[in-house]
């Protein structure tokens, strides 16, 4: 205890005096605050939870104390969530309370500036992605692959139920998606990959296998840091198929990679905190944008542009007829809360950044990949990368010793990279100073020696 | 007070030539337009947007069921911690101090709803929803029961509740309510069948009534089958007064945002955690923490990842939203018993002294954390835009509809006497004015009233859609 | 390097684009900007600094490992400066660009919110000294002090020139205090104190050395943290001599002490950042607060309520005619920029707190020294306090080993304690918390064993 | 938008009884009354004084010879450091990351002043001035020459010159401005003498304009034994391309919130630092840092505080504004050589391109960073409150008074070509208006014109003096 410890003999977010209490209850007609409590005896709760009260100073340094237990590693992890520098702008903007603490703008006379910024969002994936429409968030790229196979089912039902995945692909991401598609007609199936990309022609058969395929998944980048250079033909068997093209893919990557829309992509999910965000646990920002036909089929909430009664420029959440609080059942999804501050620091990363930096930003990303790979490539014990692709960030690489073993010598040394195979580790660049590299590069060294 | 786009303030093409492009020309864009803007541009710009807001440290935020809560600032301390950023790929070996705080968290949450088992990965309260409907289904299809396809909701439910019991493949029984404005058994007992999957409840509902009748509900839900679902959206009413595991309930979820003060970030993210009963632990997305056996060398319990036992897999890529439970941990930490109980107990005083100072009427009671006044002659919805103009935010409008009118009001235990009674006037003002007022209101805003329909008919959703003259 | 660090050719804070700058030029009608500097060849500068750009996040690195040479010690060191926890409500609203960026209150109708929080801060001052008249800044209390010396030249100058002190003064004190008043006919002298408050016996001896004094200073608490016991013997010795008292606290000390007011205090000086700010290396806030009949001589910048054109209240700076910008060498000062935005800071500290928080900080600062003082006086080899007075939040500790050696081996087990005398110690309490104050008598246990 | 005192929400008395006090009763005060308020009550207090300010990311703020640029966040974030937050009276050993950048930072501003050694101690530009003269006192009184009592100044300077001048015990005489609006050579002649202490000077001076004759006024003061002192109010105009110690100046203080970027604060913290000649070194301020012989384990160099020979002593408590300085260093650091050069460069186009946009007469030239313009038959006062009306920030007015209803502007470099044109039409249309516009003005602030003259006839300086009619 400090003697600035402040202890309430309640919630110290409540702001009643005694007075004031006791005016109120008068108002109310009633002696105590127990009599305006409703419910029966039988289920009253009088034991207590048995968790202790601290003051602010003391919550503070049990967070702290419990989040110190975390290992301080430089993490070479990538797959969706890179720790891309955040310019100091974002947090103390995205900060300000009218941001943080207002709530969804169902009243848009008083949450313009938020309405805006959710705008300028939705026009940056637009730009990015080449569709004309994207929604202003969903949680992350898991559950937005899930509501593109929703958007798949209302727009294709007529045609099947099959939706094709590559083999190679996040656990979370394919179980996610199964359970979102788990209420409906539809079944996830996998289809083939060779050296880390697309194999279109196993696609093509898998696709063959029956002519009820409604949404092809694939992904630019993959998982394995590989870029995608068939995206055409494999949006063309979708097209031959009549089922959705589905682009998995990310901000950064969307700066320099084909632009979906010149891919034929009729969805384009991802996950769009990789800007916006620090590593957070797996804390994202679901991307989702697609063609403008399925306008009234969007999951997800969407601000438009509007006027008010003095005929100037006005922005508001529109086609709110497809959302759960007025459609109920026939909603095109059951998001109510979703990332939108989140989405704000996203857009306001992307605007610290402008074109330039976010180009810049990704190749980056393909530069210092390939860079790393090559030292890594020129130890003894080491070939990288292991895929015949162009890479962007991070890469698989095969290692003479036992992938497990070099994963956990490494962490020992600092370094968190991922075991991908018996004798495969996959590594990332993004967001790792050049400095924690060369020290990587020497930790392996060490490691495979 | 006007802001032009970010992109009336500049548009600059980068253009992506093969010359220092580091990949070959066919696997590249052709360019790249987007506004190219400095620190001090930018930091007016979002400053100015910022004041085109109105936020919980603004004024009263009496949103029905939203529970529009102060956050604690220091939370935002705690979740800014350099530690607290972790990759979610990291071994469970370097993220000892993530998993404690899930496993504290979960234990907190537990106790508060009276459950047995929490899993924290739904990343909102709809996520949640999602997560007890796809629970109650695998339990339902271990048993042999797989032919449950009817989810029973109240009327006056959430939104989402319908939306997420659809998600999950279920037919919707719609459930009217008794004269009282809750669950009218007979109606129950008719809705109830061999196909119930669930009945999903929110206790208090929506019009702020504590469901009296909930054991009896609870077993006849239990009776033939089907599950008890809480929707936690409404917690806030009964801290340390009646816990959901108490009353029969068998899953619910929690809305950290809501009952936890977390911000609610002008829309999310939130947090959806679910609790269940034993029975429904090993279906529980995947993973869970808990306690492993080993301890530290200096006897600290160490914590693991795993998978229940029959588990529905994920319903989130990972942990769901890591930040804002750091944030509910830190709130929940804070408060402990007797904040909790405090801020619900003054929760409901406030709600009551609000309805005792308005004169709308107020049709139902006795009523909890919030109540549904009806606005009678008077559009709700212009009602809530012309209290707009005496710098109060309205409260949730035209909804629940057993309600004419509704005006569904919420003060949360964080307004002061001075604070109701400044909202009391505002409502009791407006309800004075003529209906030419209102329909004109708002007036002393940023924006005056905004032209929904047309929004709709002719939708413009970024800013490659805006011509010339709109700017 | 990271791929996210962003460089620019020049200030990344102008926003200049080349169409721009060129548009601007040719308005201008020159061919460059060079062509707009008037300076003489002769001492024209074009070696550059040697002074290297680096991005954000380069430099953010730089700073963090310059201060991570920072020893981390519990700091038991006081004397004006504590750790007192800072509530975070403070960080979050005194950020707000609002306050943090804008300037001197010249245009009132566009600065009410930060006149009113000064406003509030001076009527803080005013509550906690009894006094009619707060500024709302100086720098700290050592200048306060030298502008306290300035203010009784101009209304005592009749009178005569000494400036009486305690000889128990922080030396940065006297010696700022000296260098205000090198300018006027005032010296400073020393009266003894006894057992760590004042001799007022000596005091009127020293002023009894002539008739010429024109103020008299005296702390409570003192530098060695006892409560001066005769504040009202010390005010009627000064008023004897026609002096100003003017008297040393804080506004934590002033919580629960006596009022300056009612012990005849002219003038009260101190340090106000005691509350708002860390312990920042010294950096304060000038507390200064007078009788009314001073208020044509005071110092500084009072904020005053007047009403606008509609008659509603509004607050502007007031009696400027004092200032320097206006009376320019017969200003009361010549201070200008001055510590705004640490007011700011203690005002919203002091109000978290309410005045029984304040109440309570000042007395948990008696018992927990008092506590502290006991524990060390059961250690074989300390005896403590040293004075036989009560004290608050710091005290001086005898140590039977030399006091420099102690507190290098504390230092070296993380304490920074002073060293007052050859065989004395001072340890303060304030803001440290109990288990690092358990820590510490462990420590102290085995440094003089 | 009107938000009450904190005392009009609350009064809460305390009282100091014996009872529970741990001091005798006769030591304690009797009571303390004071607000006593929940943190969401604070916070929306201060989050509605804050909306009643402008600010810099409000929008322009071009007030001459206060360089209002933009604050960088990220020195915010760098000050907040808890590494940062060390205690005065810690042990050389303990501080070593204090003191490098302390001493990083003294040969920073050494560098861009042309200055041998430089104190960080004043904490705003008028102790930065004080301290010269301070110095040039003690520099004078150990070269004997202590009957030095007249320090020269140009009438168009900033008004703390004269204050400073005073406080240090000189007598001051005043120079008038030649025609052309710079230092009078003949005047000066006149004026220089054997009493002569020292000439402050800022250049470019008030109006913008460099003194052309730097060098010969420079000579000229030094051949009467006097010291030339450089105001650094407006050293913005002139970094990387010319530097007080290189025209003669012996003295000179910089203001870090201007120059550096480190923010007012509503009138501050600033800093102040003063560099000075060698000659000049042995009399600043004690103590200051310099590299120790010793070396780190590691190699790394050490540093100590040490008293200069002739210190003058302290003009502060301890060392300063710290975490301003902290800043200061953090914005030097960023921009580098070609930062600094550029933001110098920036601020001199802006200033020439806003000049050459507005209707005003501007009678002086060439101008740097800043320019006077004329407000002519208006009243410069009524000119700023109206063009406050128009969402921007005047310029400072009425000053120097060598310029008829000056106008006296300053954009910086912060300013992008957009935002001038704004300005400038800010200014054109104020030109265009009658003198009872600009009377009632201003009309679209929080407050309207505020009346001076009763606030200072009676003045009520706390609440404590507000009667209830005032609430």
């Amino acid at each position: 205890m400090n003697e600035s410890d402040t202890y309430t003999t309640g919630s110290p977010y409540a702001p009643h005096t005694d007075d004031g209490r006791t005016a109120m209850l008068e108002a109310i007609g009633v002696d105590s605050v127990d009599e305006l409590f409703d419910i029966p005896e039988a289920v009253r709760f009088t034991d207590g939870f048995g968790i202790d009260a601290r003051s602010e100073r003391e919550t503070r340094r049990l967070v702290r104390s419990v989040l110190d237990r975390n290992a301080d590693l430089t993490e070479l992890l990538g797959r969706g969530h890179y720790g891309y520098y955040i310019p100091s702008l974002v947090d103390h903007l995205a900060d300000r309370s009218e941001f943080l603490t207002s709530y969804t703008q169902y009243q848009p006379e008083v949450s313009q500036g938020f309405l805006q910024a959710l705008f300028e969002y939705q026009s940056l994936l637009v730009e990015l992605t080449g569709l004309e429409i994207a929604n202003c968030s969903m949680y992350d790229a898991a559950t937005a692959l899930g509501e593109a196979a929703t958007l798949a089912e209302r727009v294709r039902s007529t045609s099947g139920h099959r939706v094709l995945v590559p083999d190679l692909l996040r656990d979370g991401r394919r179980s996610t998606l199964e359970n979102y598609v788990a209420g409906t007609d539809l079944t996830v199936e996998s289809y083939p990959t060779d050296d880390g990309t697309v194999d279109v022609d196993a696609l093509e058969s898998t696709v063959d296998e029956g002519d009820d395929v409604v949404m092809v998944y694939a992904e630019n980048p993959t998982v394995r840091g590989t870029i995608e250079e068939q995206l055409e033909s494999i949006g063309e068997v979708a097209d031959g198929a009549d089922a959705l093209f589905v682009l998995g893919s990310d901000p950064v990557a969307l700066s320099l990679l084909q632009r979906p829309a010149d891919v034929g992509a009729d969805v384009v999910i991802g996950d769009a905190s990789v800007l916006g965000l620090p590593t957070s646990y797996g804390m994202g920002l679901g991307l989702f944008a697609c063609r403008e036909e399925f306008l009234r089929q969007v999951p997800g909430r969407l601000v438009g542009v509007s006027e008010d009664a003095t005929d100037r420029r006005a922005f508001t959440l529109t086609l709110q007829t497809r959302e759960q609080h007025i459609r109920r059942e026939r909603a095109t999804s059951n998001i109510c809360t979703n990332q939108a501050w989140v989405a704000l620091r996203t857009a306001m990363h992307a605007a610290s950044l402008g074109p330039n930096g976010m180009v810049d930003l990704a190749k980056r990303g393909v530069t210092r990949a390939d860079e790393l790979a090559a030292r890594l490539d020129d130890l003894d014990g080491v070939q990288a990368p292991v895929h015949d692709r162009h890479h962007i960030r991070e890469f698989v690489a095969r290692v003479d010793q036992p992938a497990p073993a070099i994963a956990e010598d490494l962490e020992k040394r600092g370094f968190a990279v991922h075991v991908v195979g018996e004798h495969e580790i996959q590594v990332c660049v993004a967001g790792v100073p050049d400095d924690d590299l060369d020290d990587f590069v020497a930790a392996m060294t060490e490691v495979v020696r | 007070q006007y802001e032009p786009l970010l992109s009336e303030k500049d548009q600059t093409s980068v253009d992506i030539g093969a010359g220092d492009s580091p990949l070959p020309d066919d696997l590249t864009r052709d360019d790249l337009e987007l506004p190219e803007l400095s620190e001090p541009e930018l930091a007016r710009h979002y400053t100015r947007l910022s004041q085109m807001i109105y936020g919980i440290d603004s004024g009263p935020y009496p949103l029905g069921s939203c529970t529009m809560k102060y956050n604690p600032k220091f939370t935002e301390d705690v979740a800014a911690l350099p530690s607290a950023a972790v990759h979610p790929d990291r071994s469970e070996e370097s993220i000892q101090g993530t998993l404690e705080l899930l496993y504290r968290l979960q234990d907190y949450l537990g106790r508060i709803g009276g459950m047995d088992a929490v899993t924290l990965q739904p990343p909102a309260g709809a996520a949640g929803e999602f997560v007890g409907i796809r629970v109650a289904a695998a339990y339902h299809e271990h048993n042999g029961e797989g032919h449950r396809d009817e989810v029973i909701i109240p009327e006056s439910a959430h939104g989402t509740n319908f939306a997420t019991a659809a998600l999950g493949g279920y037919d919707v029984v719609s459930l009217p309510s008794d004269e009282d404005g809750r669950v009218d058994l007979d109606a129950l007992e008719a809705a109830l069948s061999e196909n119930t999957a669930a009945l999903m409840l929110t206790n208090p509902n929506t019009l702020g009534l504590f469901e009296r009748d909930i054991e009896e509900i609870a077993d006849m839900v239990h009776d033939v089958g089907g599950l008890l679902y809480y929707d936690g959206a409404n917690l806030n009413a009964l801290l340390g007064r009646a816990r959901p595991g108490d009353m029969g309930f068998d899953v619910m979820h929690y809305n950290v945002h809501k009952t936890f003060a977390t911000p609610h970030g002008g829309g999310g993210p939130g947090a959806g955690p679910v609790g269940v009963v034993a029975e429904l632990e090993p279906f529980l997305p995947a993973p869970r923490v808990r306690e492993a056996d080993a301890e530290t060398n200096s006897g600290q319990a160490t914590y693991e990842l795993f998978d229940p036992d029959h588990t529905i897999g994920n319903v989130h890529g990972f942990q769901g939203n890591w930040l804002v439970l750091v944030k509910a941990f830190a709130y929940i930490a804070r408060l402990g018993d007797e904040g909790l109980t405090d801020a619900s107990a003054k929760a409901v005083l406030n709600a009551n002294y609000l309805a005792s100072q308005i004169e709308y009427d107020v049709p139902y009671g006795p009523f909890h954390h919030e109540f549904v006044a009806s606005a009678g002659d008077q559009d709700a919805a212009d009602v809530a835009k012309r209290m707009l103009d005496y710098g109060v935010h309205p409260p949730t409008t035209k909804w629940p509809e057993i309600v004419p009118e509704a005006l569904m009001t919420e003060p949360t235990e964080i307004e002061s006497k001075d604070t109701l009674d400044r909202l009391a006037a505002a409502f009791n003002a407006v309800a004075q004015e003529s209906d030419e007022v209102l329909e004109d209101a708002p007036e002393r805003t940023t924006a005056r009233r905004i032209d929904q329909t047309s929004a709709a008919r002719s939708p413009r959703l970024s800013w490659h859609e805006l011509a010339e003259e709109d700017t």
